[in-house]
């Protein structure tokens, strides 16, 4: 008989899991994760025989660890996808019409923005969410900072990226003060 | 159930459960491909035991018939290609298996390609019929490009190529469908009529058929890739997944297609078969290598085959159509037996330079032997299958009066003769010993001895296999 | 509204055939990949267009998902990436190709034109109370013509396999410049993957979905988390059980197709009663095995016995 | 039907792009392009039909995968055949120690 | 029509202005990381609109939750993918425009 | 209302197609990406549209999957066909990519 690396593929898989166990907010993911599915199945009770083994598949089985948790603030995400709805709003206003412009008023620049978060995945969120907000593009991640491509005031901009900042912060650190 | 459904069924699903248990416990492999093989001849030949004792058979698998499900169905034709498969097949795997290399996945690819031949030899619905064509090239181009070097270049030749054919022929199923609303043969031979979507499908059908038979001229693929892949691989190829597609093509020309017959479309083939036979033969001439002088020589073989079509329709049609695929059976034994026997001399040389091998014997008596007796009844040497294929297609051709096809048939002889009379000389020189280091063992030599044999003592077994080919005539709807 | 979908048609016709024109005929093989991919995409709405909502679904997975990717890598793994020269050869093939392809054109369209396509739609409404779902188009692929679908699988194994025996893989799967955001994107969509494709195999039986368009969403996810850096656990000296997982759905269908002989049943002919409970297992086999298919296609070879860095023994 | 159209359109260019096409790549992308054209034309006649039929839809998914795994397996025996094997471990090496 | 269902029109209509905005910046600016801009930020705003539109517009709670979650992969999508674009582009040294 | 959103569809077709543009001219490999990212979302909306206008839900299943699967091009183009191409362009002076990523 071949030997298969049985051994070593049930250590995986059990790694993989016990991660994912021991991540905190897993009572929390898991009801995200059921929500995604009443929504995908549109309610359909009958659908959960498979939808639990999904769900516990998609908590338990995922290979990357959790280096972060969402807080649960309703304050802070209310507060959050305000400034966000109203970001992307003005963002694509101001991008469109520099677009419509004839003479076309960019003033590219790039600028470098020490971080303030602490934790990685905040720093990953903010990085992309700033995609999203007016004038401002990351193109570089390091340690200490980002860079961002700025289109527009980039004085303007860097301050209201620290109140982006602060936002997040509030909706994803929990232990800011390590 | 009966007894043939049963058997066709374990056709069809024991070569891909071997598959699947070569390809996850690798040290299987090939026991359970001998296990395969044993069942499979003894399947094939239970069930040309029973197309002789009941003439047609067919079922509709799942239980759903036609046009709804896939129907399979033997008669005499099949089931002779069936049996041609499983010699080859277990010919080959035992070649395989004494030269005892290292290389684990020929055996699933191996027994996928046999089990997709079975399929295409039971299945008479055109988009099943896709599917494993689309298997059967795909384990031939890996089995081909096994070989490393420069197979690699002949099995993306051979990829595209098949690729490409089977493209245009399932535009032409795609036409069928859309005109008769069926996939299955016998239902649209029923319906055919002669109008310009049905006619246009049958011109694609054909030629994407023809470039997987590699049929002059769309035959470019098919040297390189036959002369570069190992010897079973070669010999499976040149004797049984070019004669598939000869087949598919002989199927549907006699029962959907016939009715376009008299068109001119059959001089058409044989023009096809006459140019083939000299062009291969011609190249067959000039070659340097033993490898692809005899892959030259199956473009030039399957001239003969071709030659069935243009006489289909006049009074010799039995004797053509007994002529033709004794020709095609005897090929597939003879060439397999050459492909195997030159495997092992070039393996025990060190290379197939035709200029440099050593004579008779070198290498072991055994191969050489195979040798004559394969180019022998490929040649058409009284008793061999391969004579009495060629005199039936050519009393055929004479009982017609069609003096073209007659000298066509001569002329391929002739060509046959000069290029195997290259292989006969290489025979006179004195037996040279190879390099010591590397021999394989003796016994590899045996299968393809076997087949040898064989194509020479199918020239025996002329009575079963008239009254096995006139139950598929029936079938095939000839006049 | 006669009119907007005639235009509508019109404009996607002729986007299309632009695309295929780029990705086959202009200079730049990038541009031809790019091309091709956004092919995929407009053919995704062609089907919805045709009324093929099943094969939308299966292009928008494959055409979008895994073609583009399997592309996209081989175009990385090429050497000699640059043509030299023009994409194709002179010009003076035209006079063939314009006359022969015109003429081709003609006759094709022209019979397309008089096929009357009757179609085996009544047939299928007729045998579906008996096929165990509800959805035709399972019905016909898991039930009906099971036989195509068994071999469709085996032509996905048989092309790991054959990948497989041309070498190891040739190159590291992770990407050359590591991202910090692709752990957290991996993070982030492999539970959607998960989610979506199980849905999709539940819709299976009644509504667009199934096997296919499941396992080519999870097979997609799978290139998603190899490339995001997650390193599989599928590994072990015989490649543990990558074997068992890719032929999980060929084995199953193939067992099934002879299991039910053993019944006094035909060949692939389900018991009566069973039917839906079968054709259910098979999905999530045939699931499985097409994901897993996706990734070792996408992995151009064997997967090496220990990834880079694996812990062995965490 | 326009669609009738479209499928031979593109079954021409395909061809047309698979014989004359200098780079290897290219001739995998026309081959992809011509099976579309087939599936197109499939699609396209089942819709036709009255009641809509399902045989096609299932044909070219079928169709579909098939053509994956061909495409998949021509892909990487382009990359094995631009790239001598040694050459190959080395980068392998370099790459992956 | 309801008021709803108009209102989800209306915000349908709403969204479009914004992919064509887009797609006029793709074609109009200078460099890869200015289309960056132009492409992340207003796309994604017209296909909010349009899910929210449709949201309404359908009148089901549920179906709206779907449109919420289509975009926000969308809006995922986007907004790494640019970011990586952007990221690896200057990783390879490609300078942008006006600098 | 439907009207309405045929109409959109349309329209947003056009913009798909006028996009194309960009594929054409480049210049470099990126920018092409990018607008196929484009075309990505643009295609999202039409299907949500067309489930609308066709009444039929599982279009937005397809909406979905495309949806999901956007982000696979963008990752396979930057983790393994762009680094590669660039990284060979230093190496071997000129090529396909360097002519025209200027």
């Amino acid at each position: 008989m071949p030997r298969f690396g049985r051994e070593e593929v049930a250590i995986g898989i059990i790694a993989t899991v016990r991660r994912q166990l021991s991540g905190r907010g897993l009572a929390l993911r898991l009801l995200l994760y059921a929500l995604v599915w009443w929504v995908l199945t549109a309610g359909d009770t009958g659908a959960w025989v498979w939808g639990v083994p999904a769900v516990a598949g998609a908590a338990l089985f995922n290979p990357f660890p959790a280096n972060g948790r969402l807080r649960l603030a309703p304050l802070a995400l209310l507060r959050f996808a305000q400034r966000f709805i109203l970001g992307s709003l003005t963002g694509a206003l101001d991008v469109g019409l520099r677009a419509l412009q004839p003479a076309r008023p960019l003033s590219p620049a790039l600028v470098d923005y020490p971080w303030q978060l602490q934790t990685r995945s905040a720093r990953i969120f903010m990085a992309n969410l700033i995609n999203l907000m007016p004038g401002t593009l990351c193109v570089r991640i390091t340690d200490t900072a980002m860079s961002v491509h700025v289109i527009g005031d980039a004085e303007r901009t860097v301050a209201g990226l620290a109140k982006l900042e602060q936002l997040v912060a509030d909706l994803m650190e929990v232990e800011d003060h390590d | 159930m009966s007894q043939a459904n049963t058997l066709m069924a374990v056709l069809v699903g024991v070569p891909l459960v071997g598959a699947i248990i070569a390809f996850v416990y690798p040290r299987l492999a090939v026991s359970i491909t001998a296990v395969c093989a044993g069942v499979m001849v003894a399947a094939a030949a239970g069930l040309t035991r029973l197309v002789l004792s009941s003439g047609v058979l067919r079922q509709d698998v799942g239980g759903w018939a036609a046009p709804l499900g896939i129907g399979w169905q033997v008669d005499g034709l099949s089931a002779g290609l069936l049996l041609l498969t499983a010699a080859v097949g277990a010919a080959g795997a035992a070649h395989r298996a004494f030269e005892a290399l290292e290389q684990p996945f020929f055996w699933p690819l191996w027994l996928f390609l046999w089990g997709a031949l079975n399929v295409l030899f039971l299945s008479a619905d055109l988009f099943n019929l896709y599917v494993a064509l689309e298997v059967l090239s795909l384990a031939a181009v890996a089995l081909i490009a096994m070989a490393g070097g420069g197979a690699l270049p002949a099995a993306w030749r051979y990829l595209l190529a098949s690729m490409l054919g089977s493209t245009v022929y399932l535009l032409g199923v795609a036409l069928l469908y859309g005109r008769y609303g069926a996939l299955d043969i016998a239902l649209i031979a029923d319906a055919l009529e002669t109008d310009l979507p049905s006619a246009l499908a049958a011109a694609l059908i054909t030629l994407g058929l023809l470039l997987k038979a590699a049929v002059f001229p769309l035959h470019f693929w098919l040297p390189s890739a036959h002369g570069r892949a190992p010897a079973a691989v070669s010999a499976a190829l040149s004797a049984v997944v070019v004669a598939a597609a000869w087949y598919l093509l002989v199927r549907l020309w006699f029962a959907p297609f016939g009715a376009f017959q008299g068109n001119g479309v059959g001089v058409l083939f044989g023009l096809l078969g006459a140019a083939a036979m000299v062009w291969g033969g011609l190249l067959a001439l000039v070659q340097h290598r033993l490898k692809m002088l005899i892959a030259y020589s199956t473009v030039s073989q399957f001239g003969f085959g071709l030659l069935l079509l243009p006489l289909a329709g006049g009074v010799g049609a039995e004797l053509a159509w007994r002529g033709a695929v004794v020709i095609v059976l005897s090929h597939g034994l003879a060439k397999a037996s050459l492909f195997l026997a030159v495997g092992g001399i070039a393996r025990s040389q060190g290379h197939d330079r035709l200029d440099a091998v050593g004579g008779f014997g070198s290498g072991g008596v055994l191969p050489w032997l195979a040798l004559v007796l394969a180019a022998a009844s490929l040649l058409g040497v009284p008793p061999t299958g391969g004579f009495a294929g060629k005199w039936w297609l050519l009393q055929g051709a004479l009982a017609e009066g069609a003096w073209l096809w007659v000298l066509a048939i001569l002329l391929g002889t002739l060509f046959t003769a000069a290029y195997l009379s290259r292989l006969l000389a290489v025979l006179l020189r004195p037996a040279q010993r190879g390099p010591q280091t590397g021999r394989p063992s003796p016994l590899t030599a045996l299968p393809g001895f076997v087949l040898a044999l064989m194509a020479c003592g199918l020239g025996l077994a002329l009575p079963a296999l008239e009254r096995l080919l006139s139950s598929a005539l029936v079938a095939g709807g000839l006049p | 509204m006669g009119w907007l979908v005639l235009v509508f048609d019109g404009l996607l016709a002729a986007a299309l055939i632009w695309l295929a024109w780029q990705a086959t005929h202009t200079p730049g093989l990038f541009r031809s990949v790019i091309s091709f991919i956004i092919f995929g995409l407009l053919m995704a709405l062609a089907w919805v267009r045709l009324d093929a909502p099943d094969i939308a679904l299966a292009e928008a997975a494959i055409g979008a998902g895994a073609t583009g990717a399997l592309l996209l890598s081989a175009l990385g793994r090429l050497v000699a990436t640059h043509e030299e020269g023009a994409p194709w050869q002179e010009r003076r093939d035209l006079y063939f190709w314009i006359p022969a392809g015109g003429a081709l054109l003609g006759l094709l369209t022209l019979a397309a034109w008089m096929l009357p396509s009757p179609g085996l739609g009544e047939q299928v409404q007729d045998a579906l109370p008996e096929s165990g779902v509800q959805n035709p188009v399972t019905a016909v692929l898991l039930n009906f013509r099971a036989l195509d679908t068994l071999l469709e699988i085996g032509v996905l194994l048989l092309a790991a396999i054959a990948i497989w025996s041309l070498g190891r893989m040739p190159l590291p799967s992770a990407p050359a410049v590591r991202s910090p955001a692709l752990p957290a994107l991996g993070r982030l969509l492999f539970p959607m993957f998960v989610l979506v494709s199980a849905y999709l195999l539940w819709r299976g039986s009644h509504a667009p979905g199934g096997a296919f368009p499941a396992g080519a969403v999870m097979g997609a996810g799978g290139i998603l988390t190899i490339l995001a850096g997650a390193q599989p656990w599928l590994t072990g000296s015989v490649h543990g059980p990558w074997r068992m997982l890719l032929s999980l759905g060929f084995a199953a269908m193939l067992a099934l197709a002879l299991g039910v002989m053993a019944l006094g049943q035909p060949f692939f002919a389900y018991p009566p009663g069973l039917a839906g409970l079968i054709v259910l297992a098979l999905e999530l086999a045939a699931g499985l095995s097409i994901a897993m298919s996706l990734v070792a296609l996408y992995l151009a070879g064997q997967p090496p016995d220990h990834w880079e860095g694996e812990a062995r023994g965490e | 039907m326009i669609y009738l159209l479209l499928a031979g359109v593109l079954f021409v260019i395909g061809l047309h792009g698979l014989f004359v096409a200098r780079h290897l790549l290219r001739k995998i992308l026309s081959l992809n392009v011509l099976s579309a054209a087939v599936f197109l034309l499939l699609v396209a006649l089942a819709r036709e039909a009255d009641p809509l039929d399902a045989v096609p839809h299932a044909i070219v998914l079928t169709g579909i995968v098939v053509s994956v795994s061909a495409t998949a397996v021509a892909l990487v025996l382009l990359v094995r055949l631009s790239r001598p094997r040694e050459d190959q471990r080395k980068l392998m090496d370099e790459e992956g120690g | 029509m309801s008021l709803t269902d108009l209102l989800g029109g209306l915000l349908v209509l709403l969204g479009m202005p914004f992919f064509f905005l887009g797609t006029l910046g793709l074609l109009r600016f200078p460099d890869a990381y200015t289309r960056l801009h132009a492409l992340a930020k207003t796309d994604n705003v017209g296909l909010g609109l349009v899910c929210l539109g449709l949201a309404l517009y359908s009148g089901s709670w549920l179906t709206g939750l779907k449109l919420l979650l289509i975009w926000l992969l969308m809006l995922v999508a986007s907004a790494a993918g640019a970011g990586l674009i952007g990221r690896t582009a200057m990783a390879r040294g490609m300078k942008p425009w006006g600098l | 209302m439907t009207e309405v959103f045929a109409v959109l569809v349309l329209l947003l077709l056009l913009n798909i197609v006028v996009g194309l543009a960009r594929v054409l001219r480049g210049p470099s490999a990126a920018d092409r990406m990018l607008a196929s990212e484009m075309f990505s979302t643009s295609a999202v909306a039409i299907l949500l549209l067309l489930a609308f206008i066709l009444d039929s839900p599982p279009l937005l299943d397809v909406a979905l999957v495309l949806a999901l699967l956007a982000a696979l091009a963008v990752v396979t183009f930057v983790g393994r066909a762009w680094s590669d191409l660039q990284s060979r362009q230093s190496e071997s002076a000129r090529g396909m990519e360097s002519r025209e990523s200027d």
